[in-house]
């Protein structure tokens, strides 16, 4: 063979993929720390429009405030989703890592563990003064996050695979609202009724370890099929 | 195809059969050809003939509808990731962050590519394409030429032993031109091989420079 | 006295800088007597007893952060007509300011509901509307940081500075407008309905407050005047002496 | 112009409001400390920032 | 002078621009109609989804259904914005508007026309629908389609305005949703007030003429906003 | 600027004391030059040197730090309108939507240009570039020489006065170059003006070529 073993070959990994990708999205992230904080805001904001449309009676707040909390978290973790895939697309860099020798499951993992990290988290340390504002108890503010903990990665995941999905096809974003809100119930379901079985005096666990078991389903398979769907895509 | 004159070296890319259609048209079929160490085939023919097609189905990004593509002696899907690790592929997109400066861009790309440098050949690399004085400014700022410069960078220390290139001249100026085609010639020289898609003539000093003509 | 001469960022820089203590001295002063009239001389009210006294700062910071939007919005338009660097600058300057005045008026504005309408907080025109204010300063002032290039981030932020020009008046006039639960003016041009006392020390404190908002914006806009112009040689011989 | 209250804490007391009187009055206070402290960041930021860019050009 | 004369002269008017805009956005949202099937689907998602979130108790549901429909159409309006200039900028279309002989005014009111038309009407017609679910009664039924028209053409016109500033700013949709969501604020509230009264047995016509006369001054105002803000971006 | 000779046309376009800065740095200063019906000035330079910028600061879509655009003796800023239904742009940006057909998109951007034109005639542009068989396939199908090919039919129907072009020659092939050539010619030949930046040579036979070096 020719002598190119003056470069040492190029190595694939699946940790230097999943380090690469979080490395530069929490990078880009970086630079614009605003795309933080108004994931954060944003979920401020449609909890404070609920109050708006319906009237402020604090016991119906204190009613409706998990289902709120959720329902604002469930959109704030959907609006930040179309950035997820689609200027890497554009300017061709998921090209680049379809080749790149790291697995497809390193790189799709880091970007969605990236996401998480700058919308999913603030979001879940915001929402016990979100819910204080709602009037809910220091021990449901408590079981509300910690739903939350659970709950939003399961949300970046699937989200995630549906934003994949969605790269190639028409429709953009609202294609992506028709599959992945429908796939995002569950979550709310559990997760909301893990705070409101709290606040009606009765055990959060059952939800609680059904939003545990949908997570560690979603980690082991969806970063998987959202290697393929951007493979897929990139076609 | 007609070649100038073939090496002795062996074969790393061979290309058996290969056929794509695109809606209702057969864009090529029974393609055929191999490149080793040293060599350069430039793909050419007219606008949307199908170059970029045929590219886009060596690197692996499009499947062809027919077709068998060898690396190294072993058809390509048996360890798709090997071959990977050994070609660079630089199309029409830039995969340039406009948020990121030419420095972090580089970087970036050159980590995805699995490939260990360190900052300071970074820095030489941009300096050699005259980015020094815009290393830290952001991407979008840079002119069209300057931010195919950053790819020519990327080239340059990237350790793949085959370079893929779809219109690798384009927005350049005659500095830049040049600039490509030595960083080509140093590739093949040292063994590397290439698959170029082109209007321009290239032609690198001390390679075989073959042509593949479609449509 | 030649008005190009104080629009050039590096002659605005020096003066900004020899102005704004000034300011800062009048605002302690009118202060110290506004505080003192409303804290200490002041007589009870009748009806609201002592949670009144928030007035003394309720009412100007509310009307600060009216004026300086106000002002701001004047600065944005005239960047955006005449490109002039100056005035983009000094209505990014502006804007922190008012949305600390804005914050203020809701804060000074909840803890004095609380006890005289029994809540925090309602949705009536005048809060929903300053509340609509707070949220206009800091899209202002995210629109305005969110361009790599500072005149971009300039011109858009002063479009939408004109545009939310439209919510003063809401403010204004909400309470005749509406039946609003927020009470109306009180102080106009023919006459008060307030104690004298009352009426003085809320008139210094505003006064105060203007002159406090002057100094701040002084003292900010050399700090984006020195962030924009960095690369220009009168600064660069500024830092080196 | 006589002073109203009886006594200092009278005055404290603010007739049984002191919670919404005084929380209005600190938050005034806070305000204005928080702002001074990020005049006086800012200007050290921008200052730095010249250094720096100064110190960068002398170094190429 | 020479003999360019030989092709007459192009000459731009309002009525050209505009009708331009919409024809253009009308064939390729026609081009591909999930988009506007999309924006339904979300907002009937949504509006399911506080159901699911909160319980079903008919009398809650009831009294909540304005504020949600309201709020979901506001979402679904505020969803579909970042598509509105987006890929016109992106793709050159924009420089191109704003070299053309027409007026700014024309294209830009042509282009908000054609995106009320695909994501707040079919809205409008969908709502009630969506609040027979909620249990709303005949009458404030069609008070609340009545407000939705008046008021989502607002939507869209001051949606429009933020799009346009936000056109090439860091922070993406969250910026947007920073700008555009207080200005939204006062058309919910007129909006769900409006129903809102009406279910109450008051007179919902202060709450409609306030919702109409926001419309009158975006209809005056916002296209020439709209307008000098794509200038801005393109510069 | 070197001109060759120059016509005896009336200028319609002056720019007087041009000037521009991006970030820190002055692109160019005291840029002055006129062109006449049949004139084409080219702008050259080396990649960075601020081509793209000049150009758009004639257009009017950048705002220049100092200077005067005159069109037909008045300055732009006095009637925009009038200046702008004279002047064709074609820019780095396609300016084409991917889901409308090649047919579509030449329809709608020369109603925007304000030309009127019939079906026919645009069927005749697309032939005439190469596209007959293909405009009924959506643009993002095309290759990028065959959607550069869309831009030139947009041009051939234009009924501006004055083009101004960036990179025109980009992803086209010997033939596709030609048939730019040609075009322009003709345009020149009818007393029309162009502005081009481009690293290439432009030489359209029958008109007055006249270059600008930056940088
Ligand atoms: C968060 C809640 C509040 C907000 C956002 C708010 C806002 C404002 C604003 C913007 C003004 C100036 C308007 C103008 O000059 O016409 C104002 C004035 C005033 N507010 Fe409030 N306010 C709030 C709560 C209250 C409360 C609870 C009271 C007393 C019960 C109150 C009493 C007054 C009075 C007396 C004035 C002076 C009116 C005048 O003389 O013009 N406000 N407020
Ligand atoms: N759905 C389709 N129907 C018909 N033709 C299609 C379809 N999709 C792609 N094509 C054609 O396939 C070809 C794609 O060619 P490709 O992009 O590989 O060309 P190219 O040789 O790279 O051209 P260029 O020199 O312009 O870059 C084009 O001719 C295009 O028109
Ligand atoms: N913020 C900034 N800081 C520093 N330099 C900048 C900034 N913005 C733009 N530039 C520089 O301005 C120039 C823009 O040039 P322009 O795009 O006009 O070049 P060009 O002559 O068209 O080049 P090309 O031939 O590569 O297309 C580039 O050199 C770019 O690096
Ligand atoms: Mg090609
Ligand atoms: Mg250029």
């Amino acid at each position: 063979m020719t002598d190119t073993a003056a470069r040492p070959q190029a190595e694939g990994s699946f940790a230097a993929g999943f380090s690469w990708a979080m490395a530069r999205d929490l990078t880009l992230a970086w630079r614009h720390p605003d795309e933080a904080v108004l994931t954060v805001a944003f979920f401020a904001l449609v909890a404070s429009l609920f109050p708006l449309g319906i009237g402020a009676e604090p016991q119906l707040l204190a009613r409706i405030g998990p289902g709120v909390i959720w329902v604002g978290a469930l959109l704030a973790a959907f609006l930040a989703l179309p950035g997820l895939f689609a200027t890497d697309y554009a300017d061709g860099s998921l090209e680049q890592m379809t080749l790149s020798p790291h697995p497809a499951l390193g790189w799709a993992a880091g970007k969605v563990a990236a996401h998480w990290i700058v919308s999913g988290l603030p979001l879940t340390l915001l929402s016990p003064l979100i819910g204080l504002q709602y009037g809910l108890a220091p021990d449901t503010l408590g079981i509300q996050a910690l739903s939350l903990l659970i709950g939003t990665p399961v949300l970046s995941l699937l989200g995630g695979a549906c934003a994949a999905l969605a790269l190639g096809a028409r429709g953009g974003g609202m294609l992506l609202a028709l599959l992945a809100l429908p796939l995002f119930v569950p979550v709310l379901i559990f997760g909301a009724g893990a705070a409101e079985a709290q606040a009606t005096g009765m055990s959060p666990a059952p939800h609680l370890s059904l939003l545990g078991a949908g997570l560690i389903a979603s980690l082991v398979g969806l970063p998987f099929a959202i290697g393929t769907a951007v493979r897929i895509a990139v076609d | 195809m007609t070649g100038k004159h073939r090496s002795g070296a062996p074969d790393v890319l061979q290309v058996r059969d290969l056929a794509c259609r695109r809606g209702p048209a057969l864009l090529f079929s029974g393609i055929a050809f191999e490149v080793a160490g040293g060599e350069l085939l430039c793909v050419r023919g007219p606008n949307g003939c199908g170059k970029t097609t045929l590219l886009r189905c060596v690197t692996g990004l499009t499947r062809p509808d027919d077709g068998v593509i060898s690396w190294h002696g072993q058809p390509a899907q048996v360890d798709p990731e090997r071959m990977r690790a050994g070609m660079a592929y630089a199309g029409h997109l830039p995969s340039l962050k406009d948020d990121l400066t030419a420095e972090e861009n580089l970087d970036f790309s050159l980590r995805l590519r699995g490939a260990r440098t360190t900052a300071d050949e970074r820095r030489e690399a941009l300096a050699s394409v005259g980015l020094d004085k815009r290393r830290r400014i952001p991407a979008r700022r840079l002119s069209a030429g300057q931010r195919r410069r950053i790819g020519l960078a990327r080239l340059a220390l990237d350790p793949a032993e085959l370079w893929v290139l779809d219109e690798p001249l384009t927005a350049l100026d005659d500095a830049g031109q040049e600039l490509f085609i030595s960083l080509l010639d140093r590739h093949l020289a040292r063994g590397g091989l290439a698959l170029a898609a082109t209007h321009h003539r290239l032609a690198p000093p001390s390679a075989v420079v073959r042509e593949l003509r479609l449509g | 006295m030649n008005w190009f001469y104080f629009s050039s960022p590096s002659t605005f820089y020096g003066l900004a800088g020899r102005l704004a203590p000034w300011f800062f001295v009048a605002a302690a002063l009118l202060a110290a007597w506004g505080l003192y009239l409303g804290l200490l001389v002041a007589p009870t009210d009748a009806q609201q007893g002592e949670v009144y006294r928030v007035i003394f700062i309720h009412v100007p910071t509310a009307w600060m952060s009216m004026f300086l939007y106000f002002v701001m919005a004047c600065y944005c338009g005239l960047s955006l007509v005449f490109n002039t660097r100056l005035s983009a600058m000094m209505a990014r300057a502006i804007a922190p300011t008012g949305a600390l005045m804005t914050f203020l008026a809701l804060w000074t504005g909840a803890f004095w509901g609380r006890p005289t309408w029994g809540t925090y907080w309602v949705w009536d025109a005048r809060l929903t509307s300053e509340l609509v204010l707070l949220f206009l300063y800091f899209g202002y002032m995210a629109l305005a940081n969110a361009f790599e290039d500072p005149r971009r981030g300039d011109r858009a932020a002063a479009l939408l500075a004109l545009i939310g020009v439209v919510n003063l008046p809401i403010i204004y006039f909400s309470v005749q407008w509406w039946n609003t639960l927020h009470q109306g003016s009180s102080v106009s041009f023919k006459g008060t309905s307030m104690h004298v006392t009352m009426l003085t020390g809320m008139l210094v404190m505003s006064a105060s407050a203007w002159m406090y908002a002057i100094g701040a914006t002084l003292v900010r806009v050399r700090s984006v005047i020195l962030e924009r112009e960095r690369r220009t040689a009168w600064v660069r011989s500024l830092g080196a002496a | 112009m006589t002073i109203w209250w009886k006594s200092w804490s009278d005055f404290w007391a603010m007739g049984g409001q002191a919670f919404f009187v005084w929380m209005s009055f600190g938050a005034l206070l806070v305000a204005i400390v928080v702002e001074m402290l990020s005049l006086r960041l800012r200007r050290k930021r921008a200052l730095d920032a010249i250094e720096e860019e100064r110190d960068l050009e002398t170094e190429n």
